[in-house]
C-alpha cells in the first residue's frame, strides 16, 4: 500500500508555494518527475566520498564508483527483468536510446523496399531519428493509425505486416499524450511472426507500472531516469544480446575499444561497445537509488495507487462544462489526463493555473503529427500523475480550471 | 496574480480591432509559431507617401498573442511603414503593458514578426528564430 | 593568489582515508576531477527547489529551471569567450562532442581523396570516431608525429598540408599523457591557409587554463564537464556559428525540431537543432557553478599555481633512480607527470601506490597507439594535478615510490 | 596493506617457474590483455594417458599476470589435461591466496585463459570476454 503522506515527505521540492499563497500542485511528472531525498541523497554522497572515474582505475576510489556504478547496471536489469546485465546500454535519455539503435540496427538493417511500422501516437524520439534516417536509406515508415477511443489500431497493425517487408515495429508502451496503454506483448508476437524486430518506448511505461522485457516480448525498450524519479542526464536502452552483438558500435572513444591503432580498432564487449568515453557515473547511482526507491514501494502498488488517481481525474474532468478529454478509458490508460477547455487556449490555460499553483503542461506534448493531424488540434493541456499525486490536488485542479474559465471562457478565441 | 491577463488584454483578445483581411491591400504576410500553433496573417494598406492608412488581421491563437495584434495593428495605423519596420521587442512589451513570462514570449512577439515581415514585403515571415 | 587550505576546503572528498592510517593523495584529476561543496549544493539546490522539464513549460518551476540551465550556457560562452550563446551545444562529454561533430560535419563533408590530420598522441576520444567514419567514407586519416621531446612536429605538420585535400585538423590543445600543449592557434593558422577546418580536443586545456576560443581561431572544440570541477554526464561542443548552421542535426527527437509531420520534420534553431530529448538540466547547472568556481579563483591563478607544481614534479620524479618520465619541459607541459619506473610494471606500481593513499592512473590512459607505436611501452603511470593538488602530496608521491621500488624493483619482469 | 603482494607472489614474479617454451610440446597457446598489455605464451606436453607432463611458458606483464603464470604452471603438472579444462576463476584465486581487486582479476585470470585455450588446441585463446 502506498503511504501517500510518508511518500509527499521524500519529496522536498513539493512542499513550497510557486506564488505567495498558492502552494505547488506538480502535475507535470509526465514531463519530468521530482525526486525523493533518497536518490538526491545518493548522488550527494557519491560526490562527497566516492568520486573517480571508473574502469581500470587501480585505486580504491576508483573501484568504490565502478562497482557503485556497476550496481546500477544490475539494479537496472533485475527491475526490468533483463535476461543478462550486458543487455543494459546506458544512454542520455530515451531520445538517446533511440537514436543509437536507429543509428546502429537501423543503418546496418534498413534499405529501400523494407518498412518500419510506428504508430500516430508516437513521441517525436520516436519518429524523427526513423524520418532522418529513412531520408538517407529509402525505407518506408507506415504509422498504426489511433481509433476513436484513442487506442491502436490493431487491425490495421495486421494489415500493414500482412502488406510484407516489415523490418521492425517500434511503438509507445503508454502514450504520453492519450496515456493510452499498447498491448505491447501481442504488437511483438504479431511483429515477430512477420519477421520484424519490435522495439517499445518505455519512456511513460517503466516509471509506472511493473515492466517485464523478456515477457513482453520486445527486442528493445528504452527509457528516461528523469521521469522515474531518477537525475537527468541518463537513460537505457535494453537490447536483446544477440542483436547488441551483431549491430556495430555507435560512438567512437574511450571505454568502448577493445584494441586501437593508427590504422583501426576493435571494439569492447558488452554492453561497453555502446558507452563510449566516461559515462555519467552519478547519474547511473542516482537511477540505482531510485530503482531502489520505487522497488520499495512495489511496482504493482504504484500502478494501483495511479490507476485510481487516474480515474478519479478522468470522472472530476469530464464535469467540467466545455472539456473535452481526449484519453481512452481509465483502465487502459496511464496517469494522465489530456484536455481541451472551449474558449479557452491550451497556453492562456497553463498560464492561468500557473497562477494557481498548478503546474501543467500545455501544447503538442512533442507528438506534434498526432496533435495536427488525428486530434485536429494545435495544443492540448495534460495533467499528469505519479506517486506522490493526491486527490486534493486533482480538486484543485479543477477548481482552477473554473477560474481559467470565469476569466477567459467567455471569448471564444 | 492574473497579471498577464489585465483587463485591456482581454478586451482585445476578445474583441479584436480591425479583425479581418483587407481586400484591397499593398501588403501582405502570414506566419505561425509552429510550436504552440499559433498563426496569424496581416494585410496593410498605405497611402502615396507611405504612411499606413489600413490594418486588416486574421489569426488563431491564445490570448496573448490575439491581444498583441489587436494592439499592434491600432498603433501602427497613421505611422509611415519605415517606422513600423525599427518596431522591436521593447515597444511590443511596452505597448501590451503587461510582465510577460519568458515561455509567453513567442506569443507576444508573433504580431510583430507578421507585420514586419508584410512591411518588409515578405510573403512568408522570416524564419522562426527564437 | 591561490589559497591552498581554503580551496581544499571546499572539496569535501580530499579529507579521508583510503586505507587505515593512509589519507587520500588524489592525483588523478585527469581523468576525472573532485568536485567542490559549491557544485554539488547547486545540483542538490536544484533538485529540491526548482526541478522541471526545461523549454515551453508553462509554469514557475520550468521557468526557473530554463533560466538556470541556459543561464549555464551563457557561463560557458563566457568562460571559453564563444562570440554567441548559440555556439555552445551541450553534449554528454568530449566523447559526445567529437562524435557528433565527426557524424555531422564530417558526414556531410568528407569523402574519398579527403585527408582529416589528427596526431600521434590523440585520446581514443579524437581517433576511434574518425576511424570509424573513413571505414564508410574512404576519406584519410594522418598523424602527426611526436619529437623526441614529446612535442607535436610541425614541420611535419605542415608538409601533411602542403600535400593538398586536407578537410580537417582535429587535435589536443593538451595531451592527456604526454601533458604536451600544442600551439593550437599557430595550427589553427596553418590549417585555415590550407583550406581545412580546425577542431580541438580541450579536455585537458578548459580545466586548466583560460581558453579563448576566437583568439586560438579553431572552428570546433570539444570538453568536459567532469574533468573541470563539474559534474559527470554533459560536456560542450563549441562549433562557430555558420559552420553549426550548414551541419545537419545529429540526433532526432523533442526540442531539436521546429515542425514534425507523418511525412518530415525541418529542425530548430541553434544550439537546439543539435540537442534532442530532455536535456542534463542538474548537470547543467552543475557545469555553471563549477564555472562560477574556477572563474573565481582565475584561471590564470591556476594555471601558475599548476605550472609551478608541474616543474616540482617532475624535479622531484627525475631524481628516482630508474625512473624515466614522459612530458615536455614543464613550460610547455600541463599538469601531469607521466612516467615508468625500471622493474615495476605500471599496474603494480599503481597498486602498491593505493596501498599508501595515492591514486594514479596506470594503462594506456585511452591512448593506445601513442603508447604502442610511439612511446613502445604497454602502459606508463600518470600523476595529474589540480588546484587542489599541495607539494606535500608530491612529496608522498616520491615517497611511495621508493616504498614500490623496496618491494618489486629487485625483479625486473 | 600490501595484501596482494605477498613472498611468495614476489618469489613467483621474481622466479618464475617453467619459464622457456617447450620445443617439442603438444598444446600451445598464446594471449595478451588488450588494455594492459599483459602477454602470455603456453605451451604443454602430456604423456599417452593425457597427463600433463611439462609445461613452458613465457611472458610479459604485472607481478600478478606472470606469478599466476608461475603458479598455475607448476599446479597442472602431473594432472589429467581433462582438469585443466574445468579449472576455473574460484580456482586460481585460491591458488594465489590473497585478495585481488577487482581492477585486477583480469591480469589474475590471464594464466588460466592461455593454458584452457592451449588444452582445448585453439592456436590463439578465446576473445577477451571481460
Ligand atoms: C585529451 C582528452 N580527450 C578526450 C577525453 C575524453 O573525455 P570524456 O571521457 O569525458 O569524453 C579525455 C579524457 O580522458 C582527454 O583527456
Ligand atoms: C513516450 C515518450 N517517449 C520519449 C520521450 C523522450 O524522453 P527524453 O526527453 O527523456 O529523451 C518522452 C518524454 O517526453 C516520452 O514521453
Amino acid at each position: 500500500m502506498i503511504d501517500i503522506n510518508a511518500i509527499r515527505a521524500d519529496f522536498p521540492i513539493l512542499h513550497q508555494e510557486v506564488h505567495p499563497g498558492k502552494p505547488l500542485v506538480f502535475l507535470d511528472s509526465a514531463a519530468s518527475s521530482q525526486k525523493p531525498t533518497q536518490v538526491i541523497e545518493a548522488m550527494n554522497a557519491y560526490y562527497r566520498q566516492t568520486h573517480a572515474n571508473v574502469h581500470r582505475g587501480i585505486y580504491a576510489l576508483s573501484e568504490a564508483a565502478t562497482t557503485a556504478f556497476e550496481a546500477a547496471r544490475d539494479k537496472v536489469q533485475h527491475f526490468i527483468h533483463a535476461a543478462h546485465r550486458e543487455e543494459i546500454i546506458f544512454t542520455t535519455n530515451t531520445t538517446g536510446s533511440m537514436n543509437l539503435l536507429v543509428q546502429t540496427w537501423g543503418r546496418a538493417n534498413l534499405g529501400v523496399g523494407d518498412t518500419v511500422i510506428l504508430s500516430q501516437l508516437e513521441h517525436h524520439a520516436n519518429l524523427v531519428p526513423w524520418q532522418i534516417l529513412a531520408q538517407e536509406k529509402g525505407f518506408t515508415i507506415e504509422y498504426i493509425p489511433i481509433t476513436e477511443q484513442y487506442i491502436l489500431d490493431l487491425e490495421a497493425y495486421q494489415q500493414m505486416l500482412n502488406a510484407g517487408n516489415v523490418k521492425a515495429v517500434s511503438v509507445a508502451h503508454v502514450s504520453n499524450v492519450l496515456g493510452t496503454i499498447s498491448p505491447i506483448a501481442e504488437i511483438a508476437h504479431l511483429a515477430h511472426q512477420a519477421g520484424a524486430i519490435v522495439i517499445g518506448d518505455g519512456a511513460q511505461s517503466v516509471p509506472h507500472m511493473p515492466v517485464d522485457v523478456q515477457a513482453l516480448g520486445v527486442d528493445f525498450y528504452a527509457f528516461s531516469s528523469h521521469k522515474m524519479c531518477g537525475p537527468t542526464g541518463i537513460g537505457v536502452l535494453y537490447g536483446k544480446q544477440h542483436l547488441l552483438e551483431a549491430m556495430p558500435p555507435w560512438m567512437g572513444g574511450g571505454d568502448m575499444i577493445r584494441k586501437v591503432t593508427f590504422s583501426g580498432s576493435t571494439w569492447n564487449d558488452l554492453p561497453y561497445k555502446f558507452e563510449a568515453g566516461t559515462p555519467a557515473i552519478a547519474e547511473g547511482i542516482g537511477l540505482g537509488a531510485a530503482i531502489d526507491y520505487l522497488s520499495n514501494l512495489g511496482m504493482n502498488n504504484l500502478h494501483t495507487y495511479e490507476a485510481d488517481l487516474t480515474e478519479y481525474a478522468h470522472e472530476r474532468l469530464i464535469e467540467v462544462p466545455g472539456l473535452t478529454l481526449y484519453n481512452p478509458e481509465p483502465v487502459m490508460c496511464g496517469g494522465v489526463a489530456t484536455f481541451t477547455l472551449e474558449g479557452v487556449h491550451a497556453h492562456d490555460l497553463a498560464q492561468i493555473l500557473d497562477y494557481e499553483g498548478v503546474a501543467v503542461r500545455a501544447g503538442h506534448h512533442c507528438a506534434m503529427p498526432l496533435h495536427r493531424e488525428c486530434l485536429k488540434v494545435a495544443a492540448t493541456t495534460r495533467a499528469s500523475f505519479y506517486l506522490y499525486t493526491t486527490r486534493a490536488e486533482i480538486d484543485k485542479l479543477v477548481e482552477a480550471l473554473y477560474t481559467a474559465k470565469t476569466l477567459l471562457g467567455g471569448h471564444s478565441l | 496574480m492574473m497579471d498577464m491577463y489585465q483587463e485591456n488584454i482581454l478586451d482585445h483578445a476578445q474583441h479584436p480591432r480591425n479583425w479581418g483581411l483587407l481586400e484591397a491591400c499593398h501588403f501582405h504576410a502570414s506566419d505561425e509559431n509552429p510550436l504552440c500553433g499559433d498563426m496569424l496573417e496581416v494585410t496593410l494598406r498605405v497611402d502615396e507617401n507611405d504612411i499606413i492608412v489600413a490594418v486588416g488581421w486574421e489569426g488563431q491563437g491564445c490570448a496573448i498573442s490575439q491581444a498583441a495584434a489587436s494592439m499592434l495593428g491600432e498603433e501602427v495605423i497613421g505611422k509611415p511603414l519605415e517606422i513600423v519596420k525599427d518596431y522591436d521587442k521593447e515597444a511590443i512589451l511596452e505597448l501590451l503593458g503587461i510582465p510577460i513570462s519568458m515561455s509567453r514570449i513567442k506569443c507576444a512577439l508573433l504580431s510583430l514578426k507578421v507585420i514586419k515581415a508584410a512591411a518588409y514585403n515578405l510573403e512568408n515571415a522570416a524564419s522562426d528564430h527564437d
